[in-house]
């Protein structure tokens, strides 16, 4: 009974939806915002529904299948995309008692199921028959070789701290302090976040004005719908990890709950739009670049620092 | 149940001895070497599960990361192969001198 | 049952996203609707890349003879539901090139709108009042223009 | 602490959003129109009458940062390792491993960037 | 001047005279000199020519040849002329492509539009028209293009056709085994707008890039032919519609000088502070434009905030936001009221309000630096070679700018100079296009002061003096009349008849033709995500790129 | 370069705290307003005096003239503003004065019609000229007619007087139904 | 439940030696060392088979479909020996003819199970300094590849 509320309501299907709903809807309206304009207003209030129109005029619109693509690739990849961002809710603790799988590996499996995605995402690029899928296949599948080490290596530094693997128990143990040392970990977990998200420095994947849409190119109805909401999960759980991992989860400063995780997920996805708002794009190489030059040798230092705290700050404090 | 698992990892392992002998391409002999690689690491963890020898967890992981960093030297290698003579079959490497 | 499909139809009308397709320059007054002050995704407008994901196709302006098949093309493409935008008097009658050699004179001869919106440019509260004229005709259940006829359905492209 | 919660409550939550994307899927199939015909089953191509040839094979540039993300990688998963190393001296090994990764890594990319530049 | 008349006259010429302030115009009695005389001139420092402009005299039997040499450097300026017979098979001259490197367009615009053939020009195809007009002559007088328009349907076939083919051919050119690709950018594409580019790539890297214009050809120049002379000025503003008034000053003044009319000073201010206004419009545009090509569309939202003001200005003056129509031969088409220059001042508040966060987040931007401040490199040479102008070639460090060289309207009294900058990277045709902006407005508050006085004085009358009446026929003659609009230099030679009541040929040499040429250059060996940065910069409106 | 892109997101977000210039609803109101601004046109058959002026000086082929019953202005524009482009040459070159009788300035911004092409039936600006104005400007003619008649007899007649010769009278009326209407 | 697994895992490892696509044959590895994983998961070793599935469908599939960018889409003809299969279906009834003979040569009395996690990081902690020293030099290999593994092509850039 339990679990079938779990699929359905809370961190199952339909909280995905509405959070699909409400974030799209946050981002265009902040984006306007930043834009000096105003943004979806007139559709219900302060135009909130407009986002659902649009998720369900996409559900319900044709979908086409084109020629010469690969029809199980092309059609099934939406699916096990959607399936497979959705899957991490299971592993994140929403609440202090609401984890659907309590797992000693959570860390591991947020970061595993978050790993296959871009994987997927190359998949849907190479099995349609398109040059510039194609090409936006292939810049999916370098951004994520780039991106996805330092994003593994950053998010493993709490669990490094605290001696464990569970999500939960980093929750629990989390501290101002910890925070404090967590601190170069998390500004790298960001940025390996807007690499893993192709949001803006890094949306070379999806670049309008180079390749069309990448990927998404031939995209269109149901399977698009599925494709956004893959996005949008995926949003989710990287977000959510963020806060659970380095911001201390649902733990709150008066009372504990699933607002404050919220609230963090939202402040850490503003972050995302303002820098979405002020930064150009950058190439190829120059994300190839800055990741291997910079990324990923910090946050191989960064281990080294948590290391060295754990050591001598934490060992002398205990 | 331990006899079936080892039974499955002599089956995988011969399934890999087969890709190895009878494909000529990079590609699926890689396919086959990690089978290889796997049948033995399905071996050493159900030894370690069922005869209870937990060092032979450790020593799973040290074969996977070795397989790991062959094949990466092997994709390097095949590469470099296919820059200089656009083959990608593996006899034919020797007769394009 | 009936109240479901009900929704998905408001939704439909409700959320027109357009090809991002330029052909002549009412697409200048076509960002300036875009634009912060007329702001046009107040009404649930946006700009797509593909025509992929598009509902509505803008034929901006002009429409010259190389052009053509681009635009009948990218109409082609794009999935059912589809409505048709005409901006401008070049895509009504040819407007100040109506003498000129390499347009075509009456595009909406070809792919026939669903609105056509006068000016040259129109303003952009002229391009928003046409849009939502086209989401009243979608909630009134009218099908689209094109795919009741014009001459497009008879060319090879 | 915590005991390892079965691997089949995972399975079963897995299976629950299957069964829901797929039937939202169906329901989304079910109610859209679908009326391909030859032109709008080609291929986008900008525009254009669409040409035959997709690229077979890619043109990677980027090897070395297929073996840089194995490397990296595997000290990823060793640090998932070292996460339970209690003792001070298997942690500063571990820092130590780190500090020669980062250092290689370094090095190679000022090398990669040296030969781009020739 | 003199040297380069001196330099003439050692040739067989019909005559040779001054023209304006800074042109030699001449005639070559036979176009086999052409070759010779292109070589001294070019040894002389005239290294640019700004375009090919051939012309179709019915009764004569001939095309006329025009060639415009520009010296960029000391702003000498040569008009040379020469005849070719009319007969399609002996219609050839000797092609200076070799020698000029920014001749490659014009002469296949002129080898499609006319039928002329330049001999030993290295890739003569044609350009800009559409396909169904290959092998045919839509410009000269005697085409009889009401023929052509019945068959429509057959010619778009031919289009489509065509278009199938060059697909196949693109495909049988390349090694199906290999990565290689060509891939199509435009014209549905979201940063293009209509234009296509042919990129041949290998996954990431360009290999060589093929522009395709021709997408908006509207036969402007053949357009204005039919029209009068008043009318003709919806024809010319149409060029682009960034930029619209100060095309049509460009328009009015060869009309005025071949009609001998002088216009008012009011109406002279008037067109400065107009021309002004809708630079910045289109300038805010073109910064959109160059950040939209990047991926980030604030810069553009924020600045269209701002031009909205300025065309709030226009639309109080001419009662069009875009299509303004408010520049006709013999002046400005409307009188001035106090409030539209309230109006303007709260359009330059607004500008200055917002001016300094621009300039600190996005031209200072450390992101956009990294990328753009190595790449599109246009040098010097370039410029002059490929006939640059306007903002790309001042990026460069080569000082031009028709408002300060060769003054027209009332920049003679304005004090202004030239906005350079060094390097002539994309960052720096960026930086210079935000200079030129506040230049602008610099000139705006200059004119708008000027014009309160002399209204305050008594000596301008907004209401009456905005007009002179211009004949409606007018005597033969030719003239060309340089302006600086928003994107450079735009060259318009307008030809009369005798009693004629439209214009019986004019050309418009347009700055983005020449800045497409160099779009192979600038890109091959770079990456795709280069072509839009690259495109974006160079500040291109295909209005004005295919007439 | 870290701290200096936190500074210019800190610079951006003050975007947050400027109002919109989108304030107002442009479906039921227009943002800018201008006394010129050239819309729909407003013909003015009363004081056009069919000149033709402005079908000959518009660019495109939008006007065209309707023809009237009466012998003197018999033709007032009529345009279609699917094909007219706001350009306002035919309002400047209209010869009538104070008013002139072909106006655009202040007209209707949003013109929309059906796509169809065969739809622009309904996009023109008509001129109704009533039955009533027909009338009384035929009566008004033909009372001219009259008067002239009678003027024109008065000075056969005077003229008569003087020469002492005879005429005569002037030729039959004229037939207006061969007009074409 | 482990026959059911295990099963699965053998069918995907033939297919994916068998099919000619190389995306479907790379996808069946992928799918069979996630099964694997999950037998392992399943097993107890949980972070073994994170470990599994982090590899190899992480890892290496990502390098092979480096591998596949290259070759194409479908392999390469190629003659197959048929004699192999023959052999390594010898080699597995020989070995477990001889496991299954000799079995009772191993412990049969199953332990407690004792899941120790730290046990690698204290008694293997040395090995990962000789890792690194492998990952050294393979790098250094690399780079001095990189010149000779830049693409040629049709025309020089
Ligand atoms: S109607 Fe006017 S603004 Fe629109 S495309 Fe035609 S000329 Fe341009
Ligand atoms: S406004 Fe211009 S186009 Fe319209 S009717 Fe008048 S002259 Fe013609
Ligand atoms: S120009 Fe004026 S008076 Fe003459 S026909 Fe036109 S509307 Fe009438």
């Amino acid at each position: 009974m339990e679990m079938i509320f779990n699929v359905v309501v809370f961190p199952g299907i339909l909280y995905v939806l509405l959070w699909t709903v409400g974030l799209f809807w946050f981002f265009r309206k902040f984006m306007a915002a930043l834009h000096k304009r105003v943004g979806p207003s007139f559709n219900g209030p302060a135009g909130s529904y407009q986002t659902l129109f649009d998720l369900s005029k996409l559900l319900t619109k044709e979908s086409i299948t084109p020629d010469g693509v690969n029809p199980y690739l092309f059609s099934l990849m939406p699916i096990l995309a959607a399936i497979i961002a959705i899957l991490p809710t299971a592993v994140i603790p929403w609440t202090a008692n609401t984890t659907v799988v309590v797992s000693e590996y959570s860390l591991l499996g947020l970061v595993v199921l978050v790993g296959i995605e871009p994987f997927l995402l190359f998949l849907t690029g190479f099995g349609s028959n398109n040059k510039y899928s194609f090409l936006g296949g292939i810049r999916v599948l370098t951004q994520m070789i780039s991106m996805e080490t330092s994003f593994f290596l950053a998010a493993l530094s709490p669990a490094l701290l605290f001696g464990t693997l569970s999500l939960t128990s980093i929750v629990e143990q989390s501290s101002w302090l910890t925070f404090l040392i967590l601190l170069p970990g998390f500004l790298l977990y960001f940025v390996a976040l807007l690499g893993l998200l192709d949001q803006p420095p890094f949306n070379i994947p999806d670049a309008e004005q180079e390749i069309v849409y990448g990927f998404y190119t031939e995209y269109s109805g149901t399977n698009y719908f599925l494709l956004k909401l893959a996005e949008f999960a995926e949003f989710m759980a990287v977000f959510a990890g963020a806060a659970t991992l380095f911001l201390g989860g649902y733990r709150g400063v008066f009372f504990d709950g699933f607002s404050f995780l919220f609230a963090k997920m939202i402040i850490i996805a503003m972050f995302m739009m303002t820098i979405r708002a002020s930064t150009p794009r950058i190439t190829m190489k120059q994300m190839l670049n800055f990741s291997w030059s910079y990324l990923v040798p910090l946050s191989l230092l960064n281990v080294a620092w948590i290391m060295f705290a754990k050591i001598f700050l934490l060992g002398a404090i205990s | 149940m331990f006899e079936i698992d080892m039974i499955f990892a002599f089956a995988l392992f011969s399934v890999g001895l087969y890709g190895i002998s009878s494909n000529r391409d990079f590609l699926r002999i890689f396919f086959s070497l990690e089978m290889l690689m796997n049948a033995v690491i399905l071996m050493l963890a159900s030894s370690a599960h069922y005869l209870g020898l937990s060092q032979n967890i450790s020593f799973a992981y040290m074969i996977m990361i070795l397989a790991t960093l062959e094949a990466a030297v092997g994709i390097l290698i095949f590469a470099a192969a296919h820059k200089f003579t656009k083959v990608v079959i593996a006899d034919d490497l020797g007769a394009q001198k | 049952m009936l109240k479901i499909y009900d929704f998905f139809a408001h939704a439909k009308s409700e959320s027109l996203w357009m090809a991002h397709f330029c052909t002549g320059c009412c697409s200048l007054e076509m960002a300036a609707a875009m634009g912060p002050r007329y702001d046009w995704e107040r009404y649930g407008y946006l700009p797509t890349p593909t025509p992929r994901q598009a509902d509505l196709l803008i034929i901006t302006g002009l429409v010259s003879k190389k052009m053509l098949p681009a635009l009948l093309r990218t109409y082609a493409q794009m999935p059912e539901p589809k409505y048709v935008l005409a901006l401008g008097a070049c895509s009504f009658d040819g407007g100040p090139y109506n003498d000129s050699l390499s347009v075509i004179k009456n595009p909406t001869e070809i792919l026939p709108a669903d609105i056509f919106v006068a000016g040259c440019p129109p303003r952009p509260e002229a391009i928003i009042a046409g849009l939502e004229e086209i989401k009243k005709k979608m909630k009134a259940g009218i099908p689209s223009a094109a795919s009741q006829g014009g001459l497009w359905k008879e060319m090879e492209f | 602490m915590l005991k390892g919660v079965p691997i089949e409550t995972f399975i079963i939550y897995a299976l629950g959003i299957t069964i829901t994307v797929l039937s939202l899927y169906a329901f989304g199939v079910l109610l859209a129109p679908y009326s391909p015909d030859a032109i709008k089953n080609s291929h986008f191509e900008c525009g254009l009458p669409a040409s035959g040839s997709t690229p077979k094979k890619a043109n990677f540039g980027f090897f070395m940062f297929a073996i840089m993300f194995i490397i990296a990688d595997m000290t990823g998963l060793f640090f998932s390792l070292f996460v339970y190393a209690h003792d001070s001296r298997s942690q500063t090994i571990a820092a130590v491993f780190a500090l020669i990764i980062a250092l290689a890594l370094i090095i190679a990319m000022k090398e990669y960037n040296h030969a781009q530049n020739i | 001047m003199r040297k380069i008349k001196q330099l003439l006259e050692n040739f067989n010429t019909l005559y040779i005279e001054e023209y304006k302030t800074t042109w030699v115009k001449t005639k070559l009695s036979t176009a086999d000199d052409l070759l010779m005389v292109a070589k001294a001139l070019k040894e002389h420092g005239l290294r640019t020519i700004a375009t090919v402009s051939p012309t179709d005299f019915l009764e004569e039997n001939v095309i006329e040849m025009n060639y415009f040499f520009e010296d960029l450097m000391t702003n000498r300026n040569c008009w040379l002329k020469c005849d070719v017979p009319r007969e399609l098979d002996e219609c050839e001259i000797e092609s200076l492509t070799p020698l000029f490197k920014g001749a490659n367009w014009h002469e296949r615009e002129a080898y499609s539009m006319f039928g002329v053939r330049f001999l030993n020009h290295p890739d003569l195809r044609p350009i800009i028209v559409s396909q169904d007009f290959y092998d045919k002559t839509p410009f000269r007088k005697d085409f009889d293009w009401d023929a052509h328009d019945k068959n429509t349907v057959k010619n778009m076939q031919k289009i489509v056709d065509s278009f199938k083919a060059e697909e196949a051919e693109a495909d049988k050119g390349i090694d199906a085994e290999s990565s290689e690709t060509v891939l199509n950018w435009g014209p549905t594409h979201p940063a293009s707008g209509p234009i296509r580019l042919k990129v041949h790539c290998d996954g990431e890297d360009v290999i060589g890039i093929d522009p395709d214009i021709g997408f908006v050809w509207r036969a402007l120049e053949h357009l204005v032919t039919k029209k009068d002379f008043v009318g003709a000025i919806v024809a010319v503003e149409r060029l682009c519609f960034m930029d619209n008034v100060n095309s049509m000053t460009a328009y009015a003044q060869a009309v005025e000088e071949i009609a001998n009319v002088e216009i008012t000073e009011f109406a002279k201010w008037m067109r400065v502070l107009l021309g002004e206004v809708s630079r910045i419009s289109s300038h805010a545009m073109g910064m959109g434009g160059f950040y939209n090509a990047l991926g980030l569309h604030t810069v553009a939202m924020w600045n269209m905030d701002v031009r909205e003001f300025f065309l709030d200005f226009l639309e109080s003056y001419s009662g069009a936001r875009i299509a303004t129509a408010a520049v006709e031969p013999g002046g400005v088409r409307y009188g001035l009221q106090q409030n539209m220059l309230d109006e303007l001042q709260l359009a330059l508040d607004k500008f200055d309000a917002t001016k300094d966060s621009v300039k600190d987040i996005f031209i200072n931007n450390p992101t956009m630096k990294m990328r753009a401040s190595k790449q599109g490199f246009i040098s010097n040479l370039d410029v002059q070679d490929y006939s640059l102008c306007g903002v790309v070639a001042r990026a460069s460090g080569v000082k031009i700018d028709v408002r300060i060289d060769e003054p027209y309207a009332a920049y003679a009294e304005i004090k202004m100079d030239y906005v350079t900058q060094k390097d002539g990277s994309a960052k720096d045709r960026l930086i210079n296009l935000f200079e030129e902006l506040e230049q602008s407005v610099d000139i705006i508050k200059q004119a708008k002061r000027h014009i309160e006085e002399k209204i305050a004085s008594g000596e301008f009358d907004p209401t009456k003096d905005q007009m002179v009446k211009v004949p409606k026929k007018l005597p033969r003659g030719e003239a060309i009349s340089r302006v600086e609009w928003s994107r450079g230099e735009v060259l318009m030679h307008l030809v009369t008849e005798e009693k004629g009541t439209s214009p019986y040929r004019l050309k418009m040499k347009a700055p983005s033709f020449n800045h497409t040429m160099m779009l192979d250059k600038l890109l091959a060996g770079q990456t795709l995500s280069d072509i839009p940065l690259v495109f974006g910069s160079l500040y291109i409106c295909q209005g004005d790129l295919d007439r | 370069m870290i701290l200096e892109l936190l500074k210019k997101v800190y610079r951006v977000s003050k975007a947050l705290s400027v109002k919109s210039p989108a304030t107002e609803d442009v479906r039921t109101h227009v943002m800018h307003q201008s006394d010129r601004f050239r819309g729909e046109h407003q013909i003015d058959y009363e004081t056009c005096i069919g000149c033709d002026a402005c079908n000959k000086i518009c660019p495109t082929t939008a006007i065209t003239m309707k023809h009237l019953p009466f012998k003197k202005q018999n033709i007032v524009p009529e345009v279609n503003l699917g094909v007219c482009i706001f350009c306002g040459l035919c309002e400047d070159v209209c010869p009538t004065k104070p008013e002139k009788s072909i106006i655009l300035s202040g007209g209707r911004y949003d013109m929309l019609s059906g796509g169809w092409h065969e739809d622009q039936v309904n996009f023109w600006v008509h001129v109704d000229v009533p039955q009533e104005y027909i009338d009384s400007r035929l009566e008004a003619e033909e009372a001219a007619r009259v008067k002239k008649e009678l003027e024109a007899k008065k000075k056969a007649a005077l003229l008569a007087m003087k020469d002492k010769e005879v005429k005569a009278p002037v030729s039959g009326v004229p037939d207006f139904s061969g007009e074409q209407i | 439940m482990n026959i059911a697994l295990l099963t699965i895992a053998l069918v995907l490892a033939i297919t994916s030696l068998s099919v000619k696509q190389s995306i479907a044959s790379l996808i069946s590895f992928a799918l069979m060392m996630l099964v694997l994983g999950l037998y392992y998961i399943g097993l107890d070793e949980k972070l073994l088979g994170l470990f599994q599935i982090f590899i190899y469908t992480g890892g290496i599939a990502v390098l092979m479909l480096f591998g596949i960018t290259l070759i194409g889409r479908e392999f390469p003809k190629t003659t197959k020996s048929s004699w192999s299969a023959v052999v390594s279906f010898g080699v597995f009834v020989l070995m477990s003819a001889l496991f299954l003979t000799n079995r009772s040569l191993l412990a049969t009395n199953v332990p407690e199970i004792v899941e120790k996690k730290e046990m690698f990081a204290t008694s293997f902690s040395d090995v990962v300094i000789l890792f690194a020293l492998i990952g050294v030099s393979l790098l250094y290999g690399t780079i001095k590849m990189i010149n000779a593994l830049k693409p040629k092509r049709s025309r020089d850039v």
